[in-house]
């Protein structure tokens, strides 16, 4: 199949560039007219790529997943989603596969940044008749459903996006096949209630109620901004919103932002950024001047396996938090991670703390769905999977919605939603601290709060 | 198709014989002096039988390079190749309108794809906000285009072209922040816009009809795009920057002969900028949004690899280059980051082995091919016949050589015989029988071209003549050629034959 | 004071990327677009060269020593790979101008996804080179990485800009910079003053890449925002002009520490810009530009 | 009245002054010869009359109205043109569109019968879809003086049109410079090294030295002035070099 | 033994050839004129000989080693390797540095690493032959005049320890006082049994001065010097006369 299209291509191609070559002088022989003839030859396998065809019983069940590998942004969380997806993979195929019929990954290079890439690669995937699609974030969502809606597999995805999952709520038709994972603006509510259980436990004494928020200059960050702000207002008064200190992506010198915090002085530090080493960058340069007492929460990036290798020292004692990530405490989660780890050579400094959890658990919830559906029958296999939720290593993965529900801001039950955990650096390593069941150890008040 | 005699080296068209009873009837384009596909009646000389030649292949392969490009996804039918075909197309317009603004306007310009971005966001964030539908869209980033345009060529005048060029790459960075930081624009998608008016309403977008009218837009999109870009280049705007390239001489020259070169290059520039406007609302409802890539240097670095894969300055380099880098970017996404390898593989061959991208080869093979002609004629004429060295290569003609060798070798002769002997016996006696040699020299003489030839002029019968120059224009009256005057007309004759003998010389 | 220091840190960081684009141009008329690929060169280098030497338990100066010197050569090499494909095949073409900048172009892009294909995407950090310490200058703190990071670049820069003036060498590079034909008529080959002129501009982007890894860190995307700085200083500074790059390093980098600390750090692109912008309104050929006059 | 008049001119380049007071006046269909040492300005001149060169001190008048604002392309619209000393022609041209650049330059657009006249004027010997980079510099000469002829100008400058030519090639030169001011009465002001052209052509001649009028007047008897020769013709010691003066 | 020897040497410029199998022998202590009328091949011959060409084929020898031979890749590749052998070329047009002061431009032409050590006393040798260049020493070379680029231009070649100077058009685009004295002032130097070529258009000037002149045509030596010189541009005298004919005869 990949060879017909790549036939297909190579011939069209090479014809039009033929005949335009041609257009560029005049004394050529005529004789390239002859060539129209191939291509419509070379078409005819193509039109064989309908879907339906890849459900032979027996054959491979194929998943696809559109890595990011060329562009400028995503890499390392695509790479840590793909390794977590193969690690699923190659489990369930050890065990027999699903109904006798193995997994087999689909993967091609995706660039995010364009709709136009987006969609070519999506469309890539669908061409290839894939039985359903994971897939990390995008950073366009709407370009991915445009292709993915119609075509009807399955499509998992990593995008914490509220402005995707409003368009999927508001054309269930369309787009029911569109799985995804808590919105961003949880990161905002739910740092607002972590502080206040912080603060309620009695580990952490705030020096003052106030709130400081370093922003990033994605819509992502503005929107965690956004909903910190809102959860701030919400809180009554327990909390006070400090200054909003805007940055852009790529900030090398954070002298400026420290300077600003230090005058500030406020009681807990938001930085909503997502480059794990800017954010390790930050995390250096403040150690080195901190603004003494005051809680610094830092955003996903630190899953990301280099902010701790470039960190080093300086990161212990920060806390960070995502609403996907792994835990460590139940014996899943240790499973995972050992599994893990041992399939890729890293540790627990050197894993990724988001994606590789997200990805082995949504191939298990397809492997799931097609124990009992036809992979061929998109719609049954998605209305199995928004009927039946699963316990993964990401918490519990309740599709109801199409949204996997978030413990605790969005239900009180650990059993019934994925869990927004905060991590604290703890001895070089990342140590879950909240939610208190699934905590690992407790808040420990790093150096500069001492 | 009649059987092809090969007449000297002509080089080779097609022709079919026609009804020699019927007149020919030239068709031509509407509102132009051009024939259609350069198609025009002939005598062969050989047959003498009239024929129609195509005298330009060029209009022909255009024609079933586009039709193909119509019909190709349309008879694929293929999802992915709508889509694969109709972002060729949106960037291949792209490309073909900095084609006009770098070739054209000779102005380095990199706000190509800023122009674009903006035009795609004013347009999408109009249509989100306020509904706009996209045929307004289309107007709303026309004159967005319009103005960036305007505001971009104002520093040019003043700027060095390498600085204007930097400062260009600044603005696009420059937009890039702006609307990322922009809470407006910056939007819900990490800068990208979505949820535009569709050129294709979406119900009908997952249909076959709606794929083909989808493709069909963006095709139409490059047709109107290379129709601007046929109209500005091949009419008066082109033919003055034409007139007034780059150089420095150049311009000078276009200034002594009165071209505003400089408002001519705004006006080609704001015309590129408009339809670069458009072109970027068109692409807001083609994909029914945007994204801040437009902005980013790596798109802009992809999109000059194309034009210049395809050849720099031309609207065919700019359609080629994007099918193939589109292409290998665009469908062999299995290959990761290989592909970007090797687009930069390509641009790297093509700016080190060719002349000028893919369309540049065919005129390079061509010039290897005359050099080693010229050569080896410079050989032969350096020897042989008259000529500057530097001539040698310009002159194609075979017979021109052979009869100017034939000139050289008879002056030689004829030089060597001219003797202070032969001189005195001309002065004896001008006219009537002479020696041999001498005789041989006046017919040499005798047979000069006329213009510039000596003649005598009689000032006053039998006591003054004068030798002058004639014209060789018919109402131009000869030229006096010097002051003397000769009392007889014998002496006049051997005035003009010392002036010839002179001549032949110092020739 | 601290805004000082920052701006200082910045000006001879940027100093350094811009100086080695406006001495390429100047000399052989490159405007090296592969700047950023030297740049990451010299990290990978020095991250290499880290990762060599903490197998044999190499530390202090000579740890410090060897990065520096790594990222140097390692840039320098690139430095001159660039030219062997860029410059070299290219140098006695027509339009040179031209298509050694879409080489270059070529080089950055291909640069980019080797080194993701044979490093990966994360970032790699560089050991400490001078300390993590702080030091109190006139009443504010300074890490001693910055400190370090100013100190050793204006040093290199004076080193450099003092031998162009007074060597022999240096002489024969400014020849060329002005009159190609005229410097091959005295007997200086261009393309050896090239590929040195390519290697000293890299060793002097490795200078910058190691010093910048120490709060950077190298990725193989990290040379896009040398790259792009270095441009729009050698632009303000005037393409060519030494004197004009630095000052305008030093204006820009000032501007940019004063933006970040009293106004909003998401503003300094929109300052800086407004600012070469400002510059070339006023001056078209930047702030020293008055070599591409006489060139020609 | 004098076609063009310049009044007072001064001009300085990179420091140094290089034209200094100078005034002249060119009647209708007059044909004025410019001679004068390598440096002496005559060049200078000539950006300054024609507009190339707007800095500068003094007035120039054309057919009445003061053009000392005007660019070079506002002067050709008026009918003032001008050549250059050296042969150029646009590079990436044929004969035929120069020339067709030359008349669709600006509105009104002369007609093809014009340009015609023009090319048989100046007896261009070229073919019209020949590459100018082919021709040789006599064709270079005379397509750029067709193409300043298409426009029907008032007054032409011309710029060395000689140099570079051999005998016979100049006296082409000669003849339309001759036939441009007799039959057509259009003003010449001709800079010329090669004095036997001047002499055959101009009817009167300015010797520009150190930026300066030095002599003028008809050229049977200018050249013979003591000063004209001291300044041009004599066998100077080299300490007297260094005045010379860059008209470039 | 000649301290130059060129056989068979055709040189030219992409598809075009100037030089069509030019034998030469230039000897030791020798000033050798070359005239012709323009674009005849002198400019081209004496960039062939530092292999400023585009391409070139045939033998160069220099004191007694091969610098010329068949070459086809870019001009001026090999240019700074033969100048550093010792031959000092004086080009047409003044390829000066603008940027760098007199002195400076001067002390270039002392390029290699020996004569650079004595570029001062060299210095002090050139500038007393160009005398009115002296006081200009610290001046930027762009803002000099034409004569004086010329002079510095000429001086920069006569700064190299050489042993064959090459000059080209000494006159071009001179009035006709300055370049008499600058060809007077070349005549002058003491070439001990180095040797000169002078290139020029203008044979007067060169008359009496040099030891041999010889005329080129279509790109072809020819020891008849009127050959080449179809119309002999007149000299300044010549001028002078010659204004009431009808041209120069």
């Amino acid at each position: 199949m990949k060879r017909a299209q790549i036939s297909l291509f190579a011939a069209s191609v090479a014809t039009a560039s033929m005949l335009l070559a041609a257009c560029g002088g005049s004394s050529e022989s005529s004789e390239t007219a002859a060539a129209p003839a191939a291509p419509s030859e070379a078409a005819a396998p193509s039109e064989a790529a309908a879907p339906s065809e890849a459900a032979v019983p027996g054959e491979p069940i194929v998943i696809g997943l559109p890595i990011a590998q060329s562009g400028p942004a995503g890499i390392a969380d695509h790479k840590d989603c793909w390794n977590g997806a193969i690690l699923a993979q190659e489990e369930i195929n050890a065990n027999g596969g699903v109904n006798g019929r193995s997994i087999e990954l689909d993967v091609t290079d995706i660039d995010i940044l364009t709709p136009e890439g987006i969609t070519a690669g999506f469309q890539k995937l669908t061409g290839d008749g894939v039985s359903a699609l994971v897939s990390p974030f995008v950073i366009i969502p709407p370009a991915a459903m445009e292709v993915a809606g119609p075509y009807g597999a399955p499509y998992l995805s990593g995008d914490t996006n509220i402005d995707a999952q409003n368009i999927r709520s508001g054309d269930p038709a369309k787009y029911g096949n569109y799985f995804v994972d808590p919105p961003e603006t949880y990161y905002g509510s739910g740092f607002v209630t972590f502080l206040s259980q912080l603060q309620e436990s009695g580990k952490w004494t705030p020096k003052n109620n106030k709130v400081d928020i370093i922003r990033g200059d994605t819509a992502y960050n503005q929107n965690i901004a956004q909903a910190t702000i809102d959860a701030i207002k919400a809180s009554g008064g327990a909390w006070e919103l400090g200054e909003v200190i805007d940055i852009t992506a790529g900030t090398k010198d954070w002298s400026p932002v420290l300077q600003k915090l230090a005058a500030n002085d406020a009681g807990a530090i938001m930085v909503d950024h997502w480059i794990g080493a800017e954010l390790a960058s930050f995390s250096q340069q403040f150690a080195a001047a901190p603004v003494d007492g005051s809680l610094v929460y830092l955003q996903y990036g630190p899953s990301q396996p280099e902010y701790l290798e470039i960190a080093g020292d300086s990161a212990e004692g920060f806390v960070w938090g995502t609403v996907i990530g792994t835990g460590n405490t139940s014996a899943e989660d240790k499973a995972f991670r050992a599994a893990y780890q041992a399939k890729f050579g890293v540790d627990d400094k050197s894993m990724g703390l988001v994606y590789p959890a997200w990805c082995y658990d949504m191939v298990n919830v397809l492997a799931n769905a097609w124990a009992t559906t036809d992979p061929a029958d998109f719609a049954a296999v998605n209305a199995f999977i928004a009927a039946n939720p699963i316990n993964g290593v990401t918490g519990f993965l309740d599709f109801t919605n199409g949204v996997t529900p978030l413990y605790p801001t969005e239900i009180d039950d650990p059993t019934k939603g994925v869990t927004h955990y905060f991590y604290q650096v703890q001895g070089g390593r990342h140590t879950v601290i909240a939610p208190d069941n699934d905590a690992e150890a407790a808040f420990v008040p790093p150096a500069w709060m001492k | 198709m009649s059987k092809q005699p090969l007449i000297g080296r002509r080089s080779w068209r097609p022709s079919w014989p026609v009804n020699t009873e019927k007149v020919f009837k030239r068709r031509r384009y509407l509102g132009t002096k051009r024939s259609v596909l350069r198609l025009s009646g002939s005598y062969n000389p050989k047959t003498l039988r009239r024929e129609l030649v195509l005298t330009d292949k060029k209009p022909t392969f255009w024609l079933i390079g586009l039709l193909l490009m119509l019909v190709l996804p349309i008879a694929v039918s293929n999802e992915r190749f709508f889509a694969l075909f109709g972002i060729i197309c949106i960037y291949a317009a792209i490309n073909v309108m900095w084609t006009l603004i770098i070739g054209t306007a000779g102005l380095q310009s990199f706000a190509t794809l800023a122009t674009v971005g903006v035009g795609a966001y004013g347009a999408a964030y109009l249509s989100i906000t306020y509904g706009v539908p996209w045929p307004l869209m289309l107007i709303i980033g026309l004159f967005l285009g319009a103005l960036m345009g305007f505001l971009i060529s104002l520093p040019a005048r003043r700027l060095d072209g390498l600085y204007y060029a930097l400062l260009t790459l600044g603005l696009s960075e420059f937009c890039r922040n702006f609307v990322t930081q922009s809470d407006q624009l910056g939007g819900k998608f990490n800068g990208a816009l979505f949820g535009v008016d569709r050129i294709v309403p979406s119900d009908l977008m997952t249909s076959w009809l709606g794929q083909v009218l989808l493709y069909i837009s963006a095709f139409a999109l490059l047709l109107v795009a290379l129709a601007v870009f046929r109209w500005v280049n091949g009419g008066r705007l082109g033919l003055l920057l034409r007139a007034s390239a780059t150089n420095r001489e150049d311009e000078a020259f276009s200034s002594a002969i009165g071209i505003n070169f400089q408002r001519a290059r705004t006006w080609v520039f704001m015309i590129a900028s408009a339809a670069l406007g458009a072109i970027g609302a068109f692409y807001a409802a083609y994909i029914g949004g945007t994204s801040l890539q437009v902005f980013s240097l790596d798109l802009l670095l992809l999109m000059l690899a194309m034009i210049v894969i395809g050849g720099l300055g031309r609207a065919e380099g700019a359609v080629i280059g994007t099918i193939i880098v589109v292409g290998i970017t665009q469908w062999f996404t299995e290959w990761g980051p290989w592909r970007i390898v090797l687009v930069g593989v390509l641009a790297l061959l093509s700016v080190l082995y060719t002349r000028n991208g893919i369309f540049g080869l065919k005129a390079q093979l061509k010039e290897i091919r005359q050099r080693r002609q010229a050569l080896h004629r410079a050989g032969l004429t350096s020897r042989y016949a008259e000529f500057l060295p530097q001539q040698a290569p310009d002159i194609h003609d075979k017979a021109m050589i052979v009869g100017r060798t034939f000139e050289r070798k008879l002056r030689d002769r004829l030089r060597g015989w001219i003797t202070p002997v032969i001189i005195e016996e001309h002065r004896r006696k001008p006219l009537g029988q002479h020696s041999d040699h001498l005789e041989r020299i006046l017919n040499y003489f005798r047979q000069g071209p006329i213009p510039d030839k000596y003649a005598v002029y009689c000032e006053e019968p039998f006591t003054s003549y004068r030798v002058v120059a004639l014209s060789g224009v018919p109402g131009v009256p000869p030229r006096v050629v010097d002051d003397k005057v000769y009392p007889s007309l014998d002496e006049a004759y051997h005035a003009v034959f010392l002036r010839r003998v002179n001549d032949l010389r110092s020739s | 004071m601290d805004v000082v220091f920052s701006a200082l840190l910045l000006a001879s960081m940027y100093g350094l990327v811009a100086i080695g684009i406006s001495f390429t141009w100047a000399s052989i008329g490159m405007l090296n677009l592969a700047q950023g690929f030297i740049f990451t060169a010299g990290g990978y280098t020095a991250f290499l060269f880290a990762e060599i030497a903490s197998t044999y338990g190499l530390e202090g100066v000579a740890l410090s020593v060897g990065l520096i010197v790594a990222g140097m050569l390692g840039s320098a090499v690139a430095g001159l790979a660039v030219g062997a494909v860029a410059f070299l095949p290219l140098q006695d073409r027509d339009n040179f101008r031209t298509r050694s900048l879409i080489a270059t172009l070529a080089i950055s892009l291909i640069g980019t996804q080797v080194w993701l294909i044979f490093f990966g995407p994360q970032n790699k950090p560089l050991p400490p080179i001078f300390g993590t310490g702080r030091t109190e200058i006139a009443g504010s703190g300074i890490g001693n990485g910055q400190l370090g990071a100013i100190v050793v670049a204006v040093l290199m820069l004076g080193a450099v800009i003092l031998w162009m003036r007074s060597s022999r060498a240096g002489l024969q590079m400014r020849a060329m910079m002005m009159n190609p034909l005229g410097a091959a008529v005295v007997g200086v080959s261009v393309r050896t003053t090239g590929m040195r002129v390519l290697a000293i501009s890299g060793a002097l982007t490795g200078l910058a890449s190691v010093l910048l890894a120490q709060t950077f860190f190298v990725s193989p995307t990290s040379g896009v925002q040398p790259l792009t700085v270095g441009l729009i200083i050698s632009l303000a500074g005037g393409l060519g002009s030494i004197p004009g790059t630095v000052a305008a390093a030093g204006l820009l980098g000032l501007a940019e520490a004063l933006t970040a600390r009293y106004l909003q750090q998401s503003l300094v692109p929109f300052v800086l810009f407004g600012i070469v912008v400002l510059i070339l309104i006023f001056r078209p050929r930047g702030l020293g530009g008055l070599l591409e006059d006489v060139r020609e | 009245m004098p076609l063009l008049t310049c009044s007072d001119i001064t001009l300085d380049l990179g420091g140094r002054r290089i034209l200094e007071g100078v005034s002249l006046e060119v009647g209708q269909a007059e044909v004025v010869g410019l001679a004068g040492p390598n440096g002496a300005g005559k060049t200078s001149l000539f950006e300054v009359l024609s507009g190339r060169q707007l800095n500068h001190g003094g007035d120039v008048t054309f057919d009445g109205v003061s053009v000392r604002k005007l660019t070079m392309r506002e002067r050709v619209e008026l009918g003032l043109v001008r050549s250059y000393q050296r042969p150029i022609v646009p590079a990436g041209l044929t004969v035929g569109e120069t020339l067709k650049a030359a008349r669709k330059a600006f509105k009104p657009h002369p007609s093809r019968l014009r340009l015609e006249w023009a090319a048989e004027f100046v007896r261009l010997r070229a073919q019209m879809d020949q590459a100018t980079g082919s021709l040789e510099t006599l064709e270079r000469r005379k397509l750029m003086l067709a193409a300043l002829l298409v426009r029907d100008p008032k007054i032409v400058l011309l710029d060395e049109p000689a140099s570079g030519l051999t005998g016979s090639e100049i006296d082409e030169i000669d003849l339309v410079v001759r036939k441009l001011a007799q039959e057509f009465g259009i003003s010449v002001l001709l800079i010329e090294h090669r004095l036997e052209l001047l002499a055959m052509v101009a009817s009167r001649v300015l010797v520009l030295d150190v930026g300066a009028i030095i002599a003028e007047g008809p050229p049977e008897t200018v050249f013979t002035l003591p000063a004209v020769r001291q300044a041009y013709f004599d066998v100077p010691i080299l300490d007297a070099i260094s005045l010379g003066i860059s008209d470039e | 033994m000649a301290i130059l020897e060129l056989a068979g040497v055709s040189a030219g410029y992409g598809p075009v050839r100037v030089l069509h199998d030019v034998n030469l022998s230039v000897n030791p202590g020798e000033r050798l004129g070359l005239v012709g009328l323009n674009g005849h091949g002198k400019t081209t011959l004496l960039s062939a000989i530092v292999g400023l060409t585009g391409w070139q084929d045939g033998s160069i020898i220099f004191e007694g080693r091969q610098i010329g031979g068949r070459r086809t890749h870019g001009m001026g590749r090999t240019t700074p390797n033969i100048v550093r052998q010792g031959i000092a070329l004086a080009p047409q047009g003044d390829a000066i540095f603008p940027g760098l002061t007199v002195r400076e431009n001067l002390d270039s032409g002392a390029y290699t690493r020996a004569t650079w050590r004595s570029r001062r006393s060299r210095c002090d040798h050139v500038l007393d032959v160009f005398a009115p260049l002296r006081p200009l020493l610290r001046q930027t070379a762009g803002t000099l005049s034409g004569g004086e680029r010329r002079m510095v231009s000429v001086g920069r070649a006569l700064m190299a320890d050489a042993r064959l100077y090459l000059v080209d058009e000494p006159s071009l685009g001179l009035a006709p006082k300055i370049s008499l004295g600058l060809v007077a002032a070349l005549c002058e130097i003491n070439i001990g049994d180095g040797a000169m070529i002078i290139a020029e258009q203008n044979l007067p000037l060169l008359n009496g001065r040099v030891d041999r002149v010889l005329g080129m045509h279509a790109g072809e030596l020819k020891q008849d010097v009127g050959e080449a010189l179809g119309d002999i541009p007149p000299a300044a005298e010549a001028m002078a006369q010659g204004m009431h004919h009808g041209r120069a005869l």
